[in-house]
């Protein structure tokens, strides 16, 4: 079993209206010194019956394909055996 | 002329498109399941609103990769007509069909209300029964329509007079004001260098009755058919 | 795997009684199993089985002649002519939406748009009525920004529109929020389906989503109180697929236009347990299930949880013998399960098993119709008498008329709710003809002349000064609302959110509610199709209000008689139909002006009531009416300037002028009933005067539109305020409260 | 400057809609041996002026208070210097 573990984030130049909101709300709730707030998603991705090469070259290609949109994301991965 | 309306799972203004073409406008319309692989000889289709895929991961990322999507490529290919409203937009600017992207309200909110918009160029199929620069007032539904890409893009969209409409105050002023959703240069619909291809998020149908409240949608559908009258006496 | 031996401890953690409990070994003539006794505690909540309420909901009036399906089936059926149905209900998710409002109320609304689909008809709209605590406090913001933010992405994602409702505050709603949600649909009157489980040897088949162990105990935990230990529970949350549930609807639309269906239920509170033995019990049957078969999104799941399993978006149907393959298919074409799981029998029980193992087997009858029923006693408490009390001499006169005006337009009750309903397609289906914003909602009908209207109402506050009052008059104002839109109110659904029916107390303001209703729904001729009853709404010990809420459908026979509550056109007469009596009792200027919740509510007389509304209902059929609005929360003054500013496109204003023959503050706050407020064109006025002659209801000149202040001159009182003014207070409230702009 | 990465993912139980959905789609587009998808948020939060260990303390201050939902969510960060 492999699991992948995706992190797919904003471009730098590409507006974070969530991550402002949760840096003001942070900042509401008395928490001092944050100085930059962004948000993304992060995937965990489980194949089965691959190995771990296999499973880098599948899972980039699933990020280029689906996962990210090179528009406006960034992507990066690890894969982990086990 | 007739219309193809796709329908993917998820989408849920396709009968209002087909009430508009058919109701409204007298026109033929299908409805198109996107399992579909060939297009039968439509001279419009239309990409609805709703919320393909449950809008899940990004909106229209799924349903790109949709069978009928090959075919409303070839379509736009050979110059045929295609409009995306709302998510039918997103839907092509993530098949590639227009520039850009469209991401989240800038007010993280759901908006669904209407807007004014301005016609900054009538010279496409969808908006030649415009005048320039008129304001029209037609409803907004939407999470995701920010309109972004990136600065060499959105010099190229302005060169190329690809904006038609954006986001404006009543008396016709675009500002952040008037921007409800954080569009990058007011932005509410482009199209692609062909000019056959129109994406837009506010909803043109939902503005085609008066018992509804507002007539100003129709002038899109009356350019479609004029264009396709035209296009029909040239053909012969 | 066996079964853990069911032991004391676990026949109370299922809530069941003593009582209860040597009930259901006597129907099974042994101990139940624990599967058994799960279902059985399920079946026998307060949220499946009504055992408080029951007697009471029969009092109702259900049938007239519009009724086609009154309360028993999933929802109420309507006729509205013209060969269509309307079906339409309520349903209450207020403990699941404090715990997580966000996906509460989302799974609320997916709930109850399975209740309409399954009968057949297209859900074409839903309606929500919210009751919070005050929004200055932080955890009260947070559960409505959750709770319209789940209606929102639930029900906008689900394609179903979200075109109207109601939101109300006050402190005893802090920790228990009320989620109500109505969904209509359209049917063609021959082409409705049953929940019912016929034809023995027919396959019984699980569509939808798969089986997860999320919710298991929802329905007992949907009657209980809260306590701090609530917080423990909190995995069983479910969430909600809008898009699963969105291809449910087109599948199972699209399988009822085949002829493959013999009975289909949706799966809700205590999921397939409920849903098969209703099913069977609704069709004298009984039912087999293999729980093997059951898709499942979980590994080890025990037949215990298995059939306790709130998962959402799933339905079970029962399909002619071979049809089977028709309903794969079309489910297929949606990507959605459907897998044959048992068979329709002729013994009457319900048998569960686990392959060749039996784990459950219980008489249908037992089951569902012998489950208990309680004639709980019900006493008025000591307080009421002092709640009732108001010397209103002891109420000092406002000095400044206008600012109290100001007041209650800021008050969150009455403010604009934009910033609610923007956030929800209210627009879908191209039908919304007057949105959300007025008295009612009007939704035209395609292909006809006519529309429907709907409207909810409920006013706590009423109900806990006098919950006989207080329950007329939520169908009474629910009712005049669609009459103020130009429609013929039909009937109602309703949804009846109290406290812990073991406390008397309750009991009492209950009964008494029911009873008001039922004498309100008698005496407008609309009679009760459906509802839910949301009981244990308390918190360490302190109740709810009593709130009752109405759910009222209407027919328009002609989508051109639509009026709104805003003026028209400068120069038109503004007149008041009824009268305006000196209550103050129970008031929201009571409330926000003098902190006040006191008093008898305003008196509700059901027979000028009914007249009230036909003089309306005459006058706009006839064309004599421009405008039309109710006359409730906040009085005269507070309608009156709804008419000048609540169209945002034609603010107009107006100049009145009233001869104080009450407190002045009664006359322009007070909330007497029975009361609306038409603007016409002065021509108009002779014939308005005969209809209201004949109907016996006294009109009252009030004054012009025009202008652009709303100015009332009276001996000691002078409001004079500029429209903008009005507008800015009006609409900019809820966003203050919720730190925006 | 200290970074903080911050992991919230949906407690194990709770349905992924939005994961089943993307696990249909790479199944749809020919990627095999996926045998689930989760998706969950992945945030990263910058801090000035504090020592790792306040900026410990507060972004799990932050979690619990904030960033993830209790009800339905599990979190997990990591805190980065530099
Ligand atoms: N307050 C009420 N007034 C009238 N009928 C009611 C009320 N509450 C529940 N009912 C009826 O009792 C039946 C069972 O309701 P319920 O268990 O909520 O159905 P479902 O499981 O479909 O949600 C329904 O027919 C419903 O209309
Ligand atoms: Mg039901």
């Amino acid at each position: 079993m492999i699991r992948a573990k995706v992190y797919v984030t904003l471009k730098g130049g590409v507006l974070d209206p969530q991550g402002e909101t949760v840096k003001g709300a942070l900042e509401m709730l008395g928490f001092g010194g944050v100085t930059d707030v962004r948000i993304g998603k992060f995937m965990v991705i489980t194949l089965n019956g691959v190995s771990r090469e296999e499973a880098t070259s599948r899972v980039d290609q699933m990020c280029k394909k689906l996962l990210a949109n090179p528009v406006i994301e960034d992507y990066r991965f690890e894969v982990e055996e086990g | 002329m007739r219309f193809g309306i796709v329908v993917f799972p998820g989408s849920n203004c396709e009968l209002d498109c087909h009430w508009v073409v058919q109701n409204v406008l007298g026109q033929q319309a299908d409805l198109i399941w996107h399992k579909e692989n060939t297009l039968k000889d439509y001279d419009c289709l239309i990409l609805p609103g709703g919320f393909a895929h449950g809008d899940y991961l990004r909106t229209g990322a799924i349903a790109r990769f949709s069978p009928i999507m090959a075919a409303i490529e070839d379509h736009a290919r050979r110059g045929g007509l295609v409009l995306g409203i709302c998510n039918g937009f997103q839907v092509l600017c993530e098949a590639g069909l227009l520039p850009g992207a469209l991401l989240r309200n800038t007010s993280l909110n759901f908006i669904c209300r209407p807007v004014h918009v301005r016609v900054d160029s009538t010279a496409t199929p969808f908006s030649a029964a415009c005048t320039q620069g008129q304001v029209l007032c037609v409803p907004i539904n939407h999470n995701e329509g920010r309109y972004y890409c990136d600065a060499e893009t959105l010099a190229h969209l302005r060169d190329n007079d690809q904006v038609i409409f954006r986001y404006v105050s009543p008396e016709g002023k675009a500002s952040d004001a008037a921007n409800p959703n954080g569009s990058l240069d007011n932005i509410a619909g482009v199209c692609n260098e062909q000019r056959n291809v129109l994406g837009l998020m506010p909803h043109p149908e939902r503005a085609a009755e008066e018992l509804l409240g507002s007539t100003n949608g129709l002038l899109l559908f009356e350019s479609i058919l004029s264009y396709g009258r035209a296009a029909s006496l040239t053909r012969g | 795997m066996p079964e853990p031996p069911v032991t004391q401890e676990i026949i109370a953690a299922h809530q069941l009684t003593h009582e209860e409990y040597k009930r259901a070994s006597a129907i099974l003539g042994r101990e139940p199993t624990l599967t058994e006794l799960g279902i059985f505690s399920v079946m026998w909540s307060e949220h499946c089985s009504y055992k408080s309420s029951k007697v009471h909901l029969q009092t109702l009036p259900t049938s007239g002649p519009r009724v086609l399906q009154g309360p028993g089936e999933n929802a109420g059926v309507v006729d509205l002519g013209d060969g269509l149905a309307a079906v339409f209900k309520v349903e209450s998710h207020n403990h699941p939406s404090y715990i997580e409002p966000y996906q509460g109320a989302a799974t609320g609304v997916g709930g109850i748009i399975r209740d309409i689909f399954t009968m057949g008809a297209r859900p074409i709209a839903l309606l929500n009525s919210l009751r919070f605590g005050p929004l200055t406090e932080a955890r009260n913001r947070y559960v409505m920004s959750g709770v319209v933010g789940g209606i929102s992405g639930y029900g906008n994602a689900v394609g179903v529109p979200t075109v109207g409702g109601e939101v109300g505050f006050a402190e005893c709603y802090s920790h228990n929020p009320l989620v109500n949600v109505l969904c209509v649909g359209i049917a063609p009157i021959d082409k409705l389906f049953f929940a019912r489980a016929g034809g023995i040897g027919n396959p019984v088949i699980y569509v939808g989503a798969k089986t997860g162990r999320d919710g298991i105990h929802g329905a007992t935990m949907a009657s209980e109180t809260f306590d701090e230990k609530s917080e423990e529970r909190r995995p069983t949350v479910q969430v909600g697929d809008p898009f699963r549930e969105k291809l449910l609807i087109e599948a199972c639309l699209e399988l009822m236009r085949t002829d493959a269906l013999v009975g289909i239920q949706d799966m809700g509170a205590a999921g397939l347990t409920c849903s098969s033995c209703e099913m069977a019990s609704r069709g004298g049957t009984g039912v087999e299930i293999d729980i093997r078969l059951v898709p499942r999104r979980e590994e080890g799941m025990t037949p215990y949880e298995v059939m306790l399993s709130e998962s959402q978006e799933r339905m079970l149907l029962v399909a002619r013998q071979g049809a089977e393959a028709t309903v794969r298919e079309i489910f297929a074409g949606y990507d959605l399960d459907a897998v044959v799981v048992g068979r329709v029998t002729g013994d009457g029980v319900m048998r569960v098993r686990d392959g060749e193992r039996v784990v459950a087997e219980i008489p249908v009858k037992g089951l569902v119709a012998d489950a208990p029923v309680y004639q709980r006693p019900a006493v008025r408490p000591a307080w009421q008498d002092e709640v009732q009390h108001l010397d209103v001499d002891t109420i000092p006169l406002p000095r400044d008329y206008g600012e109290v005006l100001l007041q209650l337009l800021a008050s969150p009750a009455i403010a604009c709710k934009a910033m609610v309903w923007e956030r929800y397609d209210h627009m879908l289906f191209l039908n919304t003809v007057v949105g959300p914003g007025a008295d009612a909602v009007v939704l035209r009908l395609k292909g006809t002349d006519k529309g429907i209207a709907l409207a909810t109402d409920g006013n706590g506050r009423y109900t806990f000064l006098d919950p006989f009052t207080g329950g007329m008059i939520a169908v009474a104002e629910a009712a005049r609302n669609v009459v103020a839109s130009g429609a013929e109110p039909l009937a109602i659904t309703n949804c009846l959110n109290f406290g812990d029916p073991t406390r008397p107390e309750i009991m009492w303001q209950f009964a008494e509610a029911v009873r008001g209703m039922a004498a309100a729904c008698g005496a407008l001729q609309t009679p009760v199709t459906g509802g839910n009853v949301s009981l244990y709404n308390e918190t360490m010990g302190k109740a709810i209000f009593p709130t009752p809420i109405v759910g009222m459908l209407g027919v328009l026979d002609h989508i051109s008689h639509t009026t709104t509550p805003a003026w028209k056109e400068a120069g038109d007469m503004v007149v008041l139909l009824g009268e305006t009596r000196e209550e103050l009792g129970g008031s929201e200027y009571l409330k926000v002006c003098h902190g006040l919740v006191q008093g008898r509510p305003p008196a509700m007389d059901l027979d000028l009531e009914r007249r009230v509304q036909r003089c309306c209902l005459e006058a706009i059929r006839g064309g004599v009416v421009r405008s039309a609005h109710d006359c409730s929360d906040g009085g005269l003054a507070v309608a009156l300037a709804e008419g000048c500013i609540s169209d945002p496109e034609n603010q107009i204003g107006i100049d009145v002028s009233l001869p104080e023959t009450l407190r002045p503050d009664a006359l322009f706050f007070g909330e007497s009933q029975s009361r609306m407020i038409l603007s016409l064109r002065e021509a108009g006025l002779t014939r308005l005067q005969a209809i209201a002659d004949h109907h016996g209801v006294v009109v009252t000149p009030l004054g012009r539109t025009g202008g652009s202040r709303l100015i009332c001159r009276g001996r000691t009182v002078n409001i004079d305020i500029d429209l903008a003014e009005l507008d800015r207070v009006w609409r900019g409230s809820l966003p203050a409260s919720f730190g925006q702009e």
